[in-house]
């Protein structure tokens, strides 16, 4: 196994790990409002994938803290969005469900469950349209794969033979519901097994998740074909900060716990005691200047309120 | 009472009274509800009658319909008014028209409750009042629940009833405590008079009707006017008679809600009461609503976006001035 | 192979594609307006399942007419119904996309596709509610699979061991679009294959159909799961009044009319020529009273425009 | 020229112009269009650019939201409004919010387009007009096109705006014939003056503006006055300069639309200009609009639920003579 690539993976899950933290810390002090979603415990899938998928287009659902960080985005614009800072990625107006970054090909950050998959799809469209051959990633959760959208995507997917890669993070529940009390199938990966390639993984291993992607990219875009991956994964907090989390026994969150994937790379015997503790330094250092840099940004202005609805020049547009 | 107390007695008496009443909704069951409105009937009446669903909004709608095709009574919670975006096709196609275009062979007697609003920053996919989007469709009954009074005699009726009904909730409500006055009549077909006045009729329900409550005192002591105020209750049918008896004693009246202005219902009452009240009226009717924009995270931003206590005083008193009040 | 079930079949099939004939007939000398969706070509589908389950509930869509007659509503109220009359299973309100007679367990006629497939799945939860052991059917178009309701409703009624029997017609066209235009997936029965038992059959042979929706219906009811069967068709019109029809070569649709199962169903060898011609009589006359009555309905009243609405009795309800 | 046939012009030229513009939908590329708009396009310019999708209108909006994310101009037809309510999330909770909700960094070039309304005998699941749902959405823009002018630089502006665009048609005008004024200046941001007058204002869109069109000379006749008729254009943001100067001059104004009465889009009209004229009306304003009921297959009901040229005609003598005109 590589090293640089275990460091890498190191990084940016103890970085989005860090970042959501401190998250946790700021919302209970009254600096983050609205809904925030954790990731902790489904970092090996977060930064697996992403990083494997290096420049290529990544749709994720309101979960999308770090996957925006392993994407490169800087985490103090992430922290000044939660903040609702005009630094923020979205200036303060999307907050913790909706981080965007075009520029780094990250598109967010959807509330609605599975409403992104369908985007994803007319991204690949386009992609593959415009002769690119570059592929499409849409992360959604074990819950999104009862709805409709989901279905309906899978089939365009397959139909126009389109390089995308649906990557479920099986965590075993939607909110409070268990995944056996919503749906019929629960090795998640049966379902699409009659449209493309789908492969069950260990969501917990960066290592593996890396590399499945990896794999799954190269033959979305050599092959023109979707593929799909159910990583299986767990939540270690609840659902939001709004979530009390009592449908879960705490003996499957310490078994859950127990296999940390942050905890298992330290332990992978890839990473020196320094480097760990270099790594941890910094990150500690990095995600502390965020706060400070939200902190100290200013809130939007009032005409904000106005802005980002329709565009500025479209008055008397004769085509 | 807390207002989602006062929703999950009425479910309650109602699931106790008749078997043929079932829950269905996402986290409605084992979870105890989202916003715990039907906390502990999972436990008391079983899974077969508090169904968990899985998150397939159109499908829980469409379920609600066959079942209440099948001789049940189901009460569908879609967890915000939101997500009842993706449950459109079934609410308008089928949940309204199954009855009439079927020449009454067919009777739905269900009811589809979800809570729409402004929470607190929880973005614009999260933040809306969708009320003219049921409102508008022929077929449909819409009740709002403004209190706990309206949220227990209304949801029960709904429940009795065998038309199909949207029952809209406010989000920031449920954790409100509110007089819950188990006896007292309460027709949830009529609006409602919260406050007997003279000189203006203030029309508003669900959260902002407590906001219009905050601030009349004072708009009367600084007007120096008597006010009435208005829960307007069911968007459809409109309790027009309850509205324009107000009016044409008042002379005069302002809405104040929380959707957006442009395609807001308010346009739809004023034009109702218009219709009958346009020679009544000593001044231009008001409306104080929600600004014309998606709903920003940004706490500063989202409490400019919509009407609050403050902003309902100073548009009426400037209104007030302008109009010889 | 029993001969009652065969006069059964032959004098159901000969009703629907009489009425269906003259209805055509009809909608052209403008008697007849709206949509009119005929299912000739499809006749041992609609009648071979109906006739197999005898008392069920049914739900279809709006290619509805010969599932009606062979659900045993008798055919003058339905002429009625296309005429817009009063007498009509409808009052007139309806019309052709919309027959119900609940009180014969025929619940219509949706003119959204697939919006039918939920109410079957609720349908069949009230009844096992109810501890009726009682099952339902219902068919829809191939189109239909690629939606989201379809395949929610797949996962609802594994996921609560419904009684349903899903019904897929395929007739390999969604108007002018071709099945392998617009699904990824053609041969259907493999899309509920993960879900619940599922079967291809030939929709041109009444008797299999027969077979298959009886067997079917016994697991359904039996087991309390549910069962998909899809059956391959044709229609030999077009899509409705409305539709040329000329994205199909006349070549396809010869090959196809060669299948007819009304002609199959004559030269088995099961009915005599004597009760063929007897039936043809009968089956004429039948229709041609339909349409007197039909004709000589009155129009609805004007004020039933604002009936069927909301209940009368609910002014002051107190619970 | 045929209405169909001034979009199907629009498209053709746009397309040939930009490699970037795609259309999908249900039947539009081989089939050419169950209207026939997308006509002849398919074999111009391959299955690439005229896709045909299956009937999943919620995706079709979804995928054509990620094409627009991609650098695409997608046009999505959706079959009729009705079928539109199965896209009802798309549109309202992605297609109006992301590009707000991400700060401006998402811009969508996207057109939803669709007709609408009530055609003949096609019952309550086919005869929707439902303008009032998505005008009353933040975030998009809502176009109507009445004949082919309209339709034609209509389309072509939407198609070359960066926001979203819902493109109301009506299902009616499809087989119309029209003048196609090419080369004349219309401005689809503005409403149209299409008959200028004096004494009343009649607003109108899509097909009710033919049948106001119809009976305006009579009205003008019997009534002695003279009528000025708008048509009211876009739906969201409207103009509402052209309709307040309007109403300014004529003092009276009259709107006439084909939706049910109760939430129909006129109250929004009313209710907008009302608020900046209300000082100006010498009588209270007039809304004609369908019933509040769903729309029945009999031809003779049908025709009872919305308004014809008669109906309009004989409704404003009567509240011309109750106004003093
Ligand atoms: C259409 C829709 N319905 C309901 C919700 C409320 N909701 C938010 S997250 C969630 C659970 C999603 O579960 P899953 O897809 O497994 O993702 P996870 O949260 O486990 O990562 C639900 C029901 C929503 N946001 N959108
Ligand atoms: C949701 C929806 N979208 C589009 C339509 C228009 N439409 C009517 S029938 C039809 C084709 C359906 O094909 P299929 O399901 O195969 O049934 P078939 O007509 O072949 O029996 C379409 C697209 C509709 N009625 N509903
Ligand atoms: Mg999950
Ligand atoms: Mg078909």
């Amino acid at each position: 196994m590589d090293i640089s690539l275990a460091e890498k993976f190191y990084y940016l899950m103890k970085l989005g790990r860090t970042f959501e933290l401190r998250a946790k810390e700021e919302y209970m002090k009254g600096n983050i409002g609205g809904f925030l979603h954790l990731a902790i415990g489904e970092e090996a899938v977060h930064v697996g994938a992403t990083v494997a998928f290096e420049k290529g287009d990544i749709f994720v659902h309101y979960r999308d803290h770090v996957y925006a960080i392993a994407k490169g985005i800087e985490p103090k614009y992430l922290m000044a969005e939660l903040f609702g800072k005009k630094t923020g990625v979205a200036k303060g107006k999307g907050g913790s469900m909706h981080f965007f970054e075009p520029s780094l090909n990250f598109y967010g950050g959807n509330a609605i469950v599975g409403a992104h998959i369908p985007h994803a799809v007319g991204m690949a469209y386009a992609r593959k349209y415009r002769g690119e051959k570059s592929g499409v990633l849409v992360a959604f959760g074990d819950g999104a794969t009862n709805a409709g959208n989901f279905y309906e995507s899978l089939n365009l997917a397959s139909l126009w033979k389109l390089p995308i890669l649906f990557l479920c993070e099986n965590n075993y529940y939607a909110i409070g519901t268990r995944i056996d009390r919503a749906s019929a199938i629960t090795d998640i990966y049966l379902k699409a097994k009659p449209y493309m390639i789908s492969k069950q993984i260990d969501g917990m291993d960066v290592f593996e998740v890396y590399k499945a992607v990896r794999e799954a990219k190269e033959y979305i875009e050599e092959e023109s074909k979707p593929y799909f991956i159910e990583a299986l994964t767990y939540r270690f907090e609840p659902h939001s900060m709004s979530d009390t989390g009592n449908y879960r026994s705490s003996r499957e969150i310490e078994i859950a716990k127990s296999k940390d994937p942050i905890e298992k790379l330290k332990k992978s015997g890839l990473l020196s005691e320094s480097y760990i503790r270099y790594i941890d330094g910094l990150v500690e250092k990095e995600i502390e200047e965020a706060v400070e840099f939200a902190l100290n940004s200013p809130q939007p202005e009032e005409n904000e309120l106005y802005t980002d609805i329709y565009c500025e020049v479209c008055k008397n547009v004769i085509p | 009472m807390l207002y989602r107390e006062a929703l999950n007695l009425a479910l309650d008496e109602m699931m106790e009274k008749d078997e043929s009443i079932v829950i269905l909704g996402e986290d409605v069951g084992f979870y105890g509800g989202n916003y715990r409105v039907t906390e502990g009937l999972y436990a008391k009446y079983g899974e077969k009658r508090v169904i968990d669903t899985p998150i397939a909004e159109n499908s829980i709608v469409g379920t609600a319909i066959g079942m209440a095709l099948g001789g049940l009574r189901p009460v569908a919670e879609i967890m915000t008014a939101n997500f009842a975006m993706l449950a459109m096709d079934q609410i308008v196609n089928s949940m309204a028209k199954l009855r009439y275009m079927s020449g009454g062979k067919i009777v739905l007697p269900m009811v589809v409750r979800m809570p729409q609003g402004v929470v607190k920053q929880l973005a614009s996919q999260h933040s809306q009042s969708l009320e003219s989007l049921f409102a508008s469709i022929p077929g449909l009954r819409v009740f709002t629940a403004s209190d706990c009074a309206t949220a227990y005699h209304g949801l029960k009726t709904a429940i009795t009833l065998d038309d199909p009904v949207i029952f809209l909730e406010h989000t920031l409500l449920y954790f409100e405590k509110f007089d819950m006055p188990k006896d007292s009549y309460y027709n949830p077909f009529k609006a409602r008079i919260i406050k007997e006045g003279t000189d203006l009729t203030i029309f508003s329900y669900l959260k902002m009707l407590h906001e219009v409550l905050k601030t009349v005192e004072q708009l009367e002591k600084d007007l120096n006017i008597s006010i009435e105020v208005i829960d307007v209750g069911p968007l459809n049918p409109l309790d027009l008679e309850t509205l324009t008896n107000s009016v044409k004693k008042t002379k005069r009246f302002v809405i104040v809600e929380e959707n957006p202005k442009h395609g807001g219902f308010g346009a739809h009452i004023l034009s109702a009461v218009l219709e009958e009240c346009f020679y009544n009226l000593d001044a231009p009717p008001l409306r104080i609503a929600g600004e014309d924009t998606p709903i920003p995270y940004n706490r500063k931003l989202e409490l400019l976006a919509i009407p609050t206590a403050e902003k309902i005083y100073s548009k009426i008193i400037k209104w007030g001035k302008e109009n010889g009040l």
